[in-house]
């Protein structure tokens, strides 16, 4: 039994108006293993404190009681006051006799009453109490960012800065990402390249950043502070190393009919390539896929002119495993496969895009050098029709396209047809929209002026089918506000693809025991307070793999995440909560009912070896729960059926035991 | 001899309910047999016998023994002990009157007494009814019983088709005939239902049982039998078998906090449960064979050895019916003591 | 069939397949067979018996014959099936120590339904038709086979084996209008009153066996909470009306999601009590709020209780269905 | 359903300490009553609250049992109301099932913002379960005397 001190707070008149303190103190002196219990003006004051440290050392307390202010207040006071007093700081409870008695009940016999009531559940709960100790544990002071996109480099960028080293990992053969490939952007119309690539080449410069292009993580163990990480790298038959990215052997390189994903497959590249000439690392990638000498045996040009040696054929996948404190995820984004999309005609005319494939037509370094050519015959098209809503907005009955807005369509699309009408006037350009939205700094200012100065037809309205015929697209559409049909012969349609998680996500997620939601977006620790954090301990967001977003959003989430990964290798060792889930072993099943409901992945299961009857051992999975990722919910206690799993300072007997005092 | 009709049974039930609190075997919810208090409009079940037996009416499952009080830190301590009313308990097959017999000597006869137990048992008068329809599962024969003869109550009965016919057996038995209304019958009124009785009971599968490995001094022998392990492999280690069993009288004590008051009762415990005589030391009867061997080993080695060699066994075949994986005392009185 | 499952149970042990036989025993009677485990052919051919009464799911006894050396076959009805892959989702079986014969099954008889039928001093049994044989020691009864059979069999869900090494007798098909929750939805139209009256009637007799937990092969907690002192809950009999509702509902609780509605539960209540109708309520209403999902049909899907969506129903939803106040 | 005179039944809340028990400390800043017999449990997300609880409450002479916990999606640790929601929803309609009254059990979700919807719900809570009266289905004689 405890030796259990009380301590009633008047707060001033705050409590003693309609709460008896004294005879509140008098009834919780009765109770079994009270030894002491008294009342004063304001608990919380330096003299309040002193008493309690004072009462813990004469009369060797071994729990405190302290009916007061609500525990969200003060009880982080009273735990250090007692800490001080050499008593364990989880040894104390709060009756809240403020808040949910004085405050909320006029007559003084009812909420003496109830504070009494109160002040003896707490008691019942002190009775149960164990001096808990925060465990502790070191960080690796180094980060690893997964995706080398623009919110990835901007990440790695900031925590370097700060004088962390970071890997970056990509699974490219180059970082830049979605921004390499864009034109210009919105709403300053400045080119994408231009503002990207030197940060590109700050990263590749930087000392504390290592970029690990063409690798993907392989396995990951370990939690905040400790992960270890486990890289794969591809074999890009390149000793990157010794490559100069001098271009001759893609001069050389007789396979040159591969089709070049940096064009979105618009033109195409040499087996051996550099995706574009701004690539970091400027490295060459040998593609296994299409090089004649890997699949055949027989050509070997590349070697042969290769003054610097860094041809290797023999080249294998390596593995690297490093640790790290922090991991940040920026896997990002691709439009969504159109094929499903037939009423466009995607799949069946060529002069049908997607909005990232005219990005590449618009571009100065796409495969048109930047005129605006149909892919079908190279000519000018003179009327294009833009389509938004592509498969984002999409009724959840549906069998293609996703619930939620794609967020940047809107935007990219009055660029798209601004950039249009501007180079070349005399084209007609009408965008069919569901709604226009532009809430961002200057975004509606910029969509009104492709409708007010540049002409732009927006037409609210889905068009409803597209139909190549006599090298035009017949599109058919509504025009909502109007209330009629509309048939355009246009010579190019551009879709407004909603954009969807890299694929590589959630497999990661897995990997990194990281919550996802439905549509494969990372899910936050919190919507609103923790929007840059998983709920992982140690990992963290950065750019659309948490939700759509434009670049200013992405970069700002990027730093976000980089100053959270900061604050997270500044310290030395990080200091748990000790209210976390503690499984009793010789009472788990190693059943995994309480890992399926972790939301951070604390759990895992190990064979331990257990004195079984007749002096045998018995070896049985029972559960681990990792002190530093478990945050205390307490969801692994009520899916656990044979009450294995506790949490240590809300556990099942006590609360029981504050629900007895209650009843009673 | 006295009898009464059985179109009249219920004024015969009324008229003893009316001195007395008046236990019958009724059918209950799932139309299985239970000693239930007799009030008009209940039926004698027509089932051989109670799932649960008879024993229950003298050693319930759960019974107060004493109270405590809790005023801040005094505490007042409250006897739990009541009076018990008079009552009979009416179709009590043989077997479940030996087992009387088997829980007396330890309850009322050994030192300590159990006082609860006796306080029960004297009130009680109890009407031991033949068996008419003995099933495949009976072997009471081998414990001496004769189903034919309702012995071990305080009056005997027997019921052919038309009438039920009572014989006084003890004082306290004739003192419940006073005054009932019965016939008289003459006394070999039950002999032709006695005779058809036995011809069934020559009928019983098992009804040469041998006890002749069991008994007295035979711990030595049977303890180690390697066949306990391969016998109690399949046992869930649940308490139906003790729980039916009219004999078995393991109890645990237990306190039960209710805030206002502390109760300290005492329930079956069943020696087939893993925490049975737990010790703060660890349990003594560490797996299901220890556990398994312990049920029968008291029934037909310890038991005997402390009480004149009588076993402690009436074979009413309730375990035989129960038991959710079919082992039962008749496999292992065939079973052990077999290899040698 | 128990000519072709002896045939196999003997080869398996002979061409070293397996090193022990998981099967049923003959006992005194034809209904009391034991599981039992074999280790030689003589035996099998002596003891081993396959017949209507056959109901003990055999899946439970492979948590710990699975941690035994060696190998150890298993003959595993549809229904037990579901319990197996179940046990080895919750890591409670070593698949690997184990080698499964799946067996086709028409339902399984309980005696106690040929007590309940009037029949009394059976001895032995035959099958002509749809009707059950009895030799008793009154004469000869008969009675259908269906009368005899198992509630769980009346309502079968499922004649598939969904874990199996190899199957005998050829293997069947889910049966999703199998009726099982007929009675569910009679006791929930009910008014509450009459269902506290129903459920009083039923849990007061419950004599706290723990024989419904013990062969569940979902209770395959280490220690019960029942049991276990510390919990706060530990209760060797039901001593109120209230520790007997406590014990079905939380025992209900903790096994809802797991539980494969394999209705072992109610074959073994000494007291008749119908405990699967308490969790085939859960399974019912985790049907109707979440999905279908049936525990132990495949090894991947997460029970209902453990899993959620973020538009799941409100509790409210209980007040807005149901009998009448 | 006859209720008796200056019936007051005990109430139960189970209340989460991110939003709940911060919505109840709100109710009392803003100084808005709620009856006494109303007594709070913090809990650290409501997806701690075990069924055994509730049950036990009613043991022990609770007439009423009501759980409070953040708004569906606002979760401190994001995914607990959803397990707890799922739980309580099975729970409730088991306990309908045994017929035990289902108004003597409810969940309500209350956040840190929320004072006046704290108070509102435990006065409205109250008036139902005083109006059903004594909890006598899942009592246990035991704890009364």
């Amino acid at each position: 039994m405890q030796r259990i001190g009380v301590f009633v707070c008047w707060c001033g008149s705050n409590i003693a108006a309609t709460v008896d303190v004294q005879a509140v103190a008098d009834a919780l002196a009765k109770e079994p293993g009270v030894v002491f219990a008294t009342n004063y003006q304001y608990m919380c004051s330096q003299t309040g404190q002193d008493m309690i440290q004072e009462k813990i050392k004469e009369l060797g307390l071994t729990g405190v009681v302290i009916c007061s202010c609500s525990p969200r207040m003060h009880e982080a006071t009273f735990r250090r006051t007692c800490e001080k007093a050499g008593l364990n700081p989880y040894m104390v409870e709060i009756a809240n006799i403020r808040e949910q008695v004085s405050w909320v009940h006029k007559d003084k016999a009812v909420g003496t009453e109830k504070a009494i009531i109160l002040g003896r559940a707490a008691i019942a709960k002190v009775q149960l109490n164990t001096p808990l100790i925060a465990g502790e544990s070191p960080v690796t002071k180094r980060a690893l960012v997964i995706g080398g996109g623009i919110a990835g480099i901007q990440t790695a960028l900031d925590i370097a800065d700060a004088g962390f080293p970071v890997d970056i990992v990509e699974t490219k053969p180059t970082i830049g990402g979605k921004m390499a490939q864009l034109d210009k952007t919105f709403p300053t119309l400045d080119c994408a390249a231009c503002i990207l690539t030197p940060k590109m080449v700050d990263a590749g410069q930087n000392d504390n950043i290592r970029i690990l292009s063409y690798s993907e993580v392989e396995e990951v163990k370990g939690f905040v502070g400790n992960f270890e990480v486990k890289i794969r790298r591809k074999a890009r038959y390149v000793k990157e190393d010794l490559c100069t990215g001098c271009g001759l052997c893609m001069e050389k390189c007789p396979q040159k009919k591969v089709p070049n994903e940096f064009n979105m497959g618009l033109d195409n590249r040499t087996a051996i390539y550099i995706p574009f000439a701004q690539a970091v690392p400027k490295v060459a990638t040998i593609d296994a896929n299409y090089c004649l000498m890997l699949k055949n045996g027989k050509c070997g040009l590349c070697s042969r002119n290769c003054t610097a040696g860094a041809i290797d054929y023999k080249q294998q996948d390596e593995f690297i495993e490093e640790k790290y404190g922090a991991i940040v995820v920026a896997t990002g984004f691709n439009p969504i496969s159109l094929d499903k999309f037939d009423e466009f005609a995607y799949s069946k005319s060529p002069d049908v895009v997607s909005s990232l494939e005219f990005e590449r037509l618009m571009n100065a370094a796409g495969p048109t050098g930047g005129t605006l050519l149909r892919p079908s015959d190279r000519t000018h098209p003179h009327t294009i029709v833009f389509v938004q809503c592509v498969g984002s907005r999409c009724d959840a009955s549906a069998e293609k396209g996703k619930e939620y807005c794609s967020k940047i369509c809107c935007m990219y699309t009055a660029k798209h047809a601004m950039l249009t009408r501007e180079k070349y006037p005399d084209t007609e350009v009408y965008v069919f929209y569901i709604d226009v939205r532009t809430p961002g700094k200057s975004f509606d200012e910029f969509y009104r002026r492709a409708v007010e100065q540049y002409n732009v037809h927006y037409i609210k309205g889905m068009v409803g089918k597209v139909v190549p015929e006599g090298g035009k697209l017949k599109v058919q559409a509504s025009d909502l506000l109007d209330n009629r049909q509309i048939h355009i012969d246009a010579d190019m349609v551009v879709l407004a693809a909603a954009i969807e998680p890299d694929k590589s996500a959630r497999p990661l997620a897995t990997k990194l025991t990281a919550s996802m939601d439905t549509n494969d977006f990372f899910t936050e620790a919190h919507p609103k307070l923790r929007p840059v954090e998983s709920p992982t301990a140690g990992v963290f967001l950065s750019g659309t793999c948490q939700g759509p977003k434009d670049i200013p959003e992405t970069v700002a989430q990027a730093g976000a995440a980089a100053s959270k990964v900061i604050g997270l290798l500044v310290k030395d060792k990080l200091i748990g909560n000790p209210c976390v889930a503690k499984p009793n072993e010789l009472m788990c099943n190693g059943c995994s009912s309480c890992e399926k409901v972790c939301p951070y992945g604390a759990i895992t299961y190990e064979d331990k070896p257990f004195r079984g009857p007749n002096r045998t051992t018995l070896i049985r999975r029972v559960a681990c729960v990792n002190p530093a990722v478990c945050q205390g919910c307490g969801a692994c206690t009520v899916a656990c059926p044979s009450g294995a799993m506790d949490l240590q300072g809300f556990s099942n007997r006590q609360i029981m035991a504050e629900v007895d005092a209650i009843c009673k | 001899m006295k009898k009464i009709a059985k179109a009249k049974i219920d004024d015969l039930f009324k008229a003893i309910s009316e001195k007395e609190v008046l236990y019958l075997p009724v059918d209950d919810a799932q139309g299985q047999a239970a000693f239930i208090p007799w009030k008009e409009g209940l039926k004698m079940s027509g089932d051989l016998n109670t799932v649960r037996s008879a024993k229950d009416l003298f050693f319930p499952q759960v019974e107060s023994l004493v109270n405590f009080k809790m005023d801040g830190k005094k505490l007042e301590i409250i006897d739990a002990k009541r009076e018990n009313d008079p009552f009979v308990i009416f179709g009590v097959r043989p077997c479940d009157a030996k087992s009387f017999e088997i829980l007396d000597k330890v309850f009322y006869y050994s030192e300590p007494v159990d006082s609860f137990y006796i306080a029960r048992r004297d009130k009680s008068t109890v009407v031991v009814l033949a068996c008419n329809e003995p099933e495949e599962t009976c072997f009471c024969q081998a414990f001496g019983i004769d189903q034919a003869e309702a012995a071990g109550g305080d009056v005997s009965a027997w019921e052919d088709g038309e009438n039920f016919y009572f014989k006084a057996v003890t004082e306290k038995g004739e003192a419940l005939l006073e005054g009932l209304p019965l016939e008289d019958a003459e006394d070999g009124a039950a002999d032709d239902i006695k005779k058809a009785a036995k011809a069934v009971m020559e009928k019983l599968p098992l009804r040469d049982l041998d006890l002749s490995k069991f008994g007295a001094g035979k711990t030595q022998e049977l303890f180690d039998d390697p066949a306990w392990a391969k016998l109690s492999e399949s046992c869930l280690g649940c308490g139906t078998c003790t729980f039916v069993c009219p004999t078995c009288q393991c109890f645990d004590i237990k306190d039960f906090d209710g805030g206002k008051q502390i109760r300290r009762f005492r329930c079956w415990d069943s020696c087939m449960y893993s925490d049975f005589t737990q010790m703060s030391a660890g349990q003594p009867r560490p797996t299901q064979k220890e556990r398994f061997r312990q049920r029968f080993m008291h029934k037909l080695v310890y038991y005997p050895d402390m009480h004149e060699g009588m076993f402690s066994c009436v074979g009413c075949g309730r375990c035989l019916r129960k038991c959710p994986i079919h082992m039962n005392i008749v496999k292992v009185i065939k079973t052990i003591g077999e290899e040698k | 069939m128990q000519a072709v499952i002896k045939k196999k149970a003997k080869e398996l042990l002979e061409c070293g397949t397996v090193d022990r036989v998981l099967g049923w025993k003959a006992g005194e009677f034809f209904y009391d067979l034991t599981p039992a485990v074999f280790t030689t052919p003589e035996e099998i051919d002596k003891d081993f018996v396959f017949s209507v009464f056959s109901g003990a799911n055999m899946s439970k006894y492979l948590i710990e014959e699975t941690k035994k050396e060696g190998k150890v076959a298993a003959f595993i009805k549809p229904c037990d099936s579901y319990s197996l892959v179940q046990l080895q989702k919750e890591h409670r079986i070593k698949r690997e120590n184990c080698y499964i014969v799946g067996i086709a099954c028409d339902g399984m008889c309980d005696m106690g339904l040929v007590r309940e039928a009037g029949i009394k001093g059976a001895t032995a049994v035959s099958e002509k038709d749809d009707k059950l044989v009895l030799e008793t020691i009154y004469g000869e009864k008969e009675m259908p086979k269906e009368k005899a059979l198992l509630e769980r069999c009346v309502h079968c869900k499922s004649k598939k084996v969904v874990d199996f090494d190899e199957m005998i007798g050829e293997n069947g098909e889910e049966n999703p209008d199998c009726g099982r929750f007929d009675e569910v939805e009679r006791l929930e139209a009910m008014t509450p009153d009459e269902r506290f009256a129903f459920w009083r009637s039923q849990l007061s007799r419950c004599i706290r066996c723990n024989a419904c937990r013990n062969v569940c092969p979902a209770c395959s907690c280490e220690k019960c909470v029942f049991d276990n002192p510390d919990s706060g809950i530990a209760q060797k009999a039901a001593a109120s009306d209230f520790e007997e509702n406590n014990f079905h509902i939380i025992r209900a609780y903790h096994v809802a999601g797991r539980c494969t509605d394999c209705g072992e539960c109610s074959r073994v209540c000494p007291q008749n009590i119908p405990l699967h109708l308490l969790n085939r309520k859960f399974i019912k209403d985790m049907n109707e709020l979440y999905g279908f999902y049936q525990a132990g049909a495949d090894f991947e899907t997460k029970p209902p209780i453990m899993n959620y969506t973020t538009n799941d129903a409100e509790p409210s939803v209980v007040y807005q269905r149901g009998g009448s106040k | 359903m006859q209720v008796k005179e200056n019936f007051t039944p005990t109430i139960v809340a189970f209340c989460c300490n991110w939003c709940s028990y911060a919505g109840a400390d709100l109710s009392g800043n803003n100084r808005l009553e709620y009856p006494a017999n109303v007594k709070i449990i913090r809990i650290p997300c409501s997806c701690r609250l075990n069924p055994m609880f509730i049950l036990r409450a009613f043991q022990r002479g609770a007439d009423g049992v009501i759980l409070c916990g953040c708004h569906p999606g606002d979760c401190h640790y994001t995914t607990g109301n959803y397990y707890a929601r799922r739980r309580m929803t099975l729970l409730f309609s088991m306990l309908d099932y045994l017929g035990i009254e289902k108004e003597r059990t409810r969940v309500e979700w209350v956040s840190a913002a929320e004072g006046a919807k704290f108070a509102q719900t435990m006065n409205e809570f109250v008036e139902a379960v005083t109006a059903l009266g004594e909890n006598k289905r899942l009592e246990d004689l035991r704890c009364k005397q």
